[in-house]
């Protein structure tokens, strides 16, 4: 799915990485050890806080691995992907949605996945305003839906993956101009919940949980808005890795990050600043989910 | 005169000296600020480079795998994105048109050559600066804020980030308008508004125009800022199709972005024409 | 009578006033079917905006002093990566505002470089940034380039109306002295545009300081990424800071290009 | 009547444009001003319309006190007084007769004039205006599509239509050739005979000065060095003028005279 | 020597700037042509260095017609024929030093002109030549800061930097008063008297052009209509340059010249 071996060849050059490939035994293509390993970050919108640096980690790794460790924070998951591709950037944190992407276009693979509350995966939830009402999916119809934006796993694809399966829709057309009366893309979870409590909406698809990042602003928010359910379980952000990676390195790195697992101060950093309570293995399969996900709504996303 | 007299005996004292080309004072100035530029450029290089990993050695051949999935533009969408470029030029429309009108007083007040009271001109000018150095995405998550989301928002962004641009570039068209007639109705017994109207107006309106066409052509381009924040519009669809990895999609938008922008190219110089 | 000897009618008076009465229509429709066709609840946003005052603006006026050292930082980061970036894009501008003025290297050069200069104008930022980052990998150095094309389009632009608006009687009378083509240009040509290019240049410096959104994405850290987190997080005290950096750090250059140019004009 | 009593000017910047100028001007006179440049020519005649002002003595036009109007006062004042500029002024963009019809700013209302509301009278005087200086069949052209001294001609209607009591002219010719330049002349003092306008030109020339003038007053350096009828005009005057008799010293290269 | 024969020119919007001169000017001569605007002096003195090309006939300047003359050829041609022009031309910006040595452009290399490496020979010429007219203390102000006589006198000193073999000045002295014309003409004609190059000037006045002048041309819509010494001008030929003897003419309002 990705560009010739060739052109991966220069990258690995360009790395200046010959000595890496040479010993490395390789089946698919040649595989390397970086001498800087780049991390890349796009934080997923659906955490509740963002930080905006990923530097302790990066001290970290380096000590651990013994070569330099350099982590970026980026706003757009297409640059991760792409940068991925062309071997720029070696280990991804990447939201669920970002990752297939990812793999399907340049067969990056997922190694590890992030544990919040306790689960390594999340829900989306349905927003709707308490006096509204609306009691169950089926009330819905005929609403103003607001969502953040169309490439958000809990803001769109799951939900609306839900619907049209419960109410029998073809295409996320139908359901948008269909089922619902109307829909608004709205930048940001919050601005989507925001959107309800004002009554711009009546339901808003958001992570969970959405309301108590309002609270500061809006105080009355917790009553004000209920939740209507839950989506179906979605992954958690991945921790994955371009196919040039050396296997052996790949595991080791593996093995770093399970370690921080029992290392108190390593998991207060993940905490603090992503919000990750543990890190666990993971596989392609557990992402398979969001891979059908994407193919239904790939090519009839409404324009 | 005196004064010719003795630039004549300075002259013969000086007789068989060999100017060099600049005075040594230009020359030191001129060297000192050029190297201060060079090092801060070299110490920026460098230092924005220091995170880089690998060399530039692949860099060409990463980019054409990348340019390569975008072709062929993929124009079967174009009905799709009517709808959605026909509101970006709406917002433009509005934004542009509310900023050209509220640049007017703002400009002339910042003018230094209408606005002689140095107190409002510095207040004014000092205003404009402020409002420049807002980032667009800045003002409109700000806006956002205010106002929820949609279209106002959006075009109140825009209208303050125009004004910006705008107010600043007329005000100095302004300060280079030929005094001469100002100064000849000024004579004539008009008053400030009428010398305004007689005098300045005419010789500004064409740079107007063509830069009020200008800021409209920024406008659009600014909607897929705007998209961002769900202000709408096709910067909202370029964003959708780059998200689901429909390159070929997106290429067809940014085609049709530039068509747009070439043709109000082509309009504001036909209407520039007429008004020169 | 003659008291009233009332001057003619201008010549074509009845065509040029069909024409002013088409145009007028078509602007009158245009701006109809703008403000009928978008919706706006005007109601609703004054409303809204009456109680999400409180909320937002105090918030802005009260910065986070806290976050001071990593905005400074961040900002200084930003600086630096701006510099290289408007400088490379004045150096690159130069030869193409050449291409595109009409007065310099003829007509249909002038049409392929102004056709150049709208191309690169028409690339959103979000793609220049993404094929940097797969160039060089996502740091600052993406970011200098990213925005040395950003501004590549839009200064090509000025300096070409720059050049197309120079005095071309001084090259005529270079022309009569028997100099040539390079020759002229040094020196009839340049010597009457360095100044406004280097206001111009400088003007950019200024913009791309602001250029939050495409350093946010190739990962160049800066101010930019901060403003994207601050905006998604609400963080509308640490937003002020930003603001306020901003604010401090353009006013220095503005004033330190005033001196300049003064220098150099 | 307009008297100069004692009227001093310095400039911001410390140069002494007028140095205690002392004359009457009586109404219906046709006055040349003679000097080199920089003598204060331009100075003297601006003080009238008051687009300076002087910083001593007393300036009085139809015995009122000019040098302490402000506001309308003074934009009355400039109603009634017409002014010609070297470079004629006017607006390039715009038609002759709107150039033209500029003149009557200071007679209709603020509104009325934005707005293009003239009355019949106005246009018609407009129109006259232009007749008289034959120049009438370009009334809808822009004025940049005329010659210099079409131009002028123009800038002469704008001031008939603005019907001044005084007409200051500033250099009207210092930029046309001499056959245009003796035209122009002709105009100003046909129009100064005709309707009894009092008007004062500055000149650089004095063959000119002497060919049109009544009366000629020569300035140099801020002073009045000569004050009479064209008649008592001698080789002494040009001396006096110019600070040395002409031709002699010109011929010498080498004066620099900045 | 310089040689028109038979030269016409037709603009490309059909304006007949010249019609079939038949003229030749002599090494040395200081010819002075007269003309009312639009006469054709300009192109006449244009063809010269080919800045215009005449459409037909053959002009030769040193025996060679230049009518075909291109690129490197034309550029030697520049070269030995310098040019003073009305509005000065100065690069503003820069210094008149610098102004001065671009005079040198068309004899030093392209890459020793840009990276500003002049011989001692060429720089002391440079300020010879601004010495000689006068204006040497001003080396290093910017031109814009002189004043427009100042300016044509760098300009003139820029083209006797050049050394060239003939001097043309296309109203060198239109943008300046009687007194510092003066002053322009006698520097023109003092370099056409000690250096012996052939100089041609374009002049409006017709007074000045007999004071300066050894032989005057006259021209009319595009043709020669007087050719002789000054001595030989009478008030006929004032008559056949303007068409019509001037003074009784001007004096009667409402003749249009355009
Ligand atoms: N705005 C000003 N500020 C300072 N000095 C001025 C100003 N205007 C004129 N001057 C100076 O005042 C003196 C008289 O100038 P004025 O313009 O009256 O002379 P003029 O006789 O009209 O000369 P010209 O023939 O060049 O128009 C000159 O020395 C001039 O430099
Ligand atoms: N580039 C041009 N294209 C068309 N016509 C031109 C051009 N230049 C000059 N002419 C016309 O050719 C005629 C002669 O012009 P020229 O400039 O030689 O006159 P001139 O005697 O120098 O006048 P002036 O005193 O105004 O400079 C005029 O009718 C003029 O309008
Ligand atoms: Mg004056
Ligand atoms: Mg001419």
């Amino acid at each position: 799915a990705c560009g010739g071996s060739d052109s991966e060849q220069d990258t690995d050059t360009s790395n200046g990485e010959d000595s890496a490939s040479e010993e490395g035994s390789t089946e698919e293509s040649e595989q390397m050890i970086p001498d800087t390993l780049v991390m890349g970050f796009v934080p997923s919108q659906d955490s509740d806080t963002i930080a905006d640096t990923i530097e302790p980690l990066a001290e970290r790794l380096s000590e651990e691995l013994g070569i330099e460790v350099q982590g970026q924070v980026m706003t757009n998951y297409n640059a991760l992907v792409e940068a991925m591709g062309a071997n720029q950037v070696h280990v991804g944190f990447i939201p669920a949605f970002g990752y297939v992407l990812a793999n399907e276009q340049y067969g990056v693979e997922v190694i590890l996945k992030s544990i919040r509350y306790g689960s390594g995966t999340y829900k989306a939830q349905y927003v709707v305003r308490a006096d509204s009402g609306i009691e169950t999916l089926a009330d819905l119809e005929g609403k103003i839906w607001a969502y953040n934006d169309k490439g958000s796993t809990s803001g769109y694809l799951f939900p609306a993956n839900q619907l049209m399966e419960e109410f029998g829709l073809e295409s996320a057309e139908q359901l948008e101009s269909e089922f619902f009366s109307h829909t608004m893309e709205t930048g940001g979870h919050d601005n989507s919940a925001i959107a309800v409590y004002e009554g711009d909406a009546d339901v808003a698809t958001t992570f969970d949980d959405v309301r108590t990042e309002l609270e500061e602003e809006y105080p009355d928010v917790m009553e004000k808005l209920t939740i209507l359910g839950y989506t179906e379980e979605i992954p958690n952000d991945t921790i994955s890795v371009t196919k040039e990676l050396d296997d052996e390195f790949v595991q080791k790195l593996k093995e770093i990050f399970l370690s921080f697992n029992d290392d108190e101060e390593m998991i207060q950093i993940m905490k603090d600043v992503y919000n990750w309570d543990a890190i666990d293995e993971a596989t392609d399969e557990e992402y398979q989910i969001v891979k059908d996900t994407y193919a239904k709504f790939k090519d009839n996303i409404e324009l | 005169m005196t004064k010719g007299k003795s630039v004549l005996s300075q002259a013969s004292s000086e007789t068989n000296k060999i100017p060099s080309l600049y005075p040594a004072k230009t020359k030191l100035q001129v060297t000192v600020i050029f190297f201060t530029v060079l090092i801060i450029y070299i110490f920026s290089m460098y230092w924005t480079q220091r995170e880089m990993v690998g060399g530039v050695g692949g860099a060409l051949g990463n980019m054409y795998t990348v340019i390569k999935k975008f072709f062929p533009p993929n124009f079967a969408i174009l009905p799709n994105i009517l709808d959605p470029l026909l509101q970006t030029i709406q917002m433009a429309i509005i934004a542009t048109t509310i900023a050209a009108i509220i640049t007017i007083p703002l400009a002339l007040l910042s003018a230094r050559n209408v606005t002689t009271f140095k107190p409002l001109y510095y207040f004014s000018r000092t205003f404009l600066n402020l409002l420049r150095t807002i980032p667009d995405l800045v003002l409109a998550v700000i806006f956002v804020g205010l106002f929820g989301i949609g279209v106002f928002p959006g075009i109140l962004a825009l209208i303050i980030f125009s004004l910006g641009i705008l107010a600043k570039l007329i005000s100095e068209t302004i300060e280079a308008v030929d005094m001469n007639p100002m100064e000849a109705m000024r004579a004539s017994g008009g008053n400030t508004l009428q010398v305004i109207w007689y005098a300045l107006v005419p010789q500004v309106l064409p740079q107007y125009t063509s830069l009020v066409l200008y800021v409209f052509e920024i406008n659009i381009r600014a909607s897929v800022v705007l998209g961002l924040v769900g202000a709408g519009g096709i910067g909202l669809i370029l964003n959708q199709q780059l998200g689901f990895y429909n390159y070929p999609n997106a290429m067809a938008i940014i085609i049709i972005i530039f068509v747009v922008v070439i043709l109000i190219e082509y309009i504001s110089n036909k209407i520039r024409e007429a008004l020169v | 009578m003659d008291q009233y000897s009332l001057p003619p009618k201008p010549k074509n008076a009845f065509m040029k006033r069909i024409r002013n009465i088409v145009i007028a229509i078509a602007v009158v429709a245009l701006y109809i079917w703008t403000f009928t066709s978008i919706d706006i609840d005007w109601g609703r946003a004054i409303e809204r905006s009456l109680n999400n005052f409180q909320r937002v603006i105090p918030k802005l006026f009260s910065p986070d002093w806290g976050a001071l050292g990593e905005v400074s930082l961040s900002m200084l980061e930003t600086v630096f990566i701006a510099f290289a970036g408007s400088l490379m894009a004045a150096i690159i501008a130069v030869p193409l505002a050449f291409l595109a003025a009409n007065n310099m290297m003829g007509k249909y050069f002038s049409i392929i470089g102004k056709w150049i200069l709208s191309a690169i104008r028409a690339f959103p930022d979000l793609i220049l940034a993404i094929l940097f980052v797969v160039a060089v990998g996502p740091n600052a150095f993406a970011g200098v380039l990213a925005i040395a094309i950003g501004s590549t389009g839009m200064l090509g632009k000025m300096f070409s109306e720059i050049i197309e608006s120079i005095d071309m009687q001084v090259v005529e009378a270079m022309q009569a002295n028997g100099a040539n083509r390079i020759q002229i240009l040094f020196y009839a040509v340049l010597p009457q545009i360095i100044p406004e290019f280097l206001s111009y240049a400088i003007y950019r410096f200024e913009v791309d300081i602001r250029a939050s959104s495409i350093l946010g994405i190739v990962g160049a850290g800066g101010i930019g990424t901060m403003i994207i987190f601050a905006a998604n997080n609400r963080n509308w005290n640490e937003m002020g800071m930003i603001l306020l950096a901003i604010i401090v750090v353009v006013t220095i250059i503005d004033f330190a290009s005033a001196k300049i140019r003064q220098k150099i004009v | 009547m307009i008297e100069f009593k004692d009227v001093s000017l310095v400039y911001p910047n410390g140069t002494q444009g007028l140095k205690n100028i002392n004359v009457t001007i009586k109404d219906g006179e046709f006055v040349v001003i003679v000097g080199l440049s920089g003598a204060g020519k331009s100075t003297f005649i601006r003080s009238i319309n008051r687009l300076v002002t002087p910083t001593s003595g007393s300036l009085l036009v139809d015995n009122e006190d000019i040098l302490t109007f402000k506001g309308k006062d003074l934009r009355k004042l400039r109603t009634k007084t017409g002014m010609i500029f070297q470079n004629y002024n006017l607006v390039k963009r715009s038609s002759v007769l709107k150039n033209v019809l500029a003149g009557r700013l200071g007679h209709v209302g603020t509104v009325r004039s934005i707005l293009n509301m003239y009355s019949k009278e106005d246009l018609s005087l407009a129109y006259e205006s232009l007749k008289r200086v034959n120049i009438e069949e370009k009334i809808y052209n822009r004025a940049d599509e005329l010659s210099g001294g079409q131009q002028q001609r123009v800038s002469i209607a704008r001031v008939l239509t603005q019907q001044p009591k005084y007409i200051l002219a500033d250099e009207p010719v210092a930029s046309l050739d001499p056959p245009t330049s003796h035209q122009v002349m002709t105009y100003l003092k046909k129009i100064n005979k005709e309707d009894g306008i009092t008007t004062i030109v500055n000149l650089h020339f004095i063959d000119m000065a002497m060919e049109y003038a009544d009366r000629i007053i020569g300035m140099r350096g801020g002073e009045i060095v000569f004050d009479g009828p064209a008649s008592e005009v001698s080789e002494k005057t040009f001396e006096e003028i110019y600070g040395r008799s002409i031709r002699e010293e010109d011929k010498i290269g080498g004066a620099d005279k900045s």
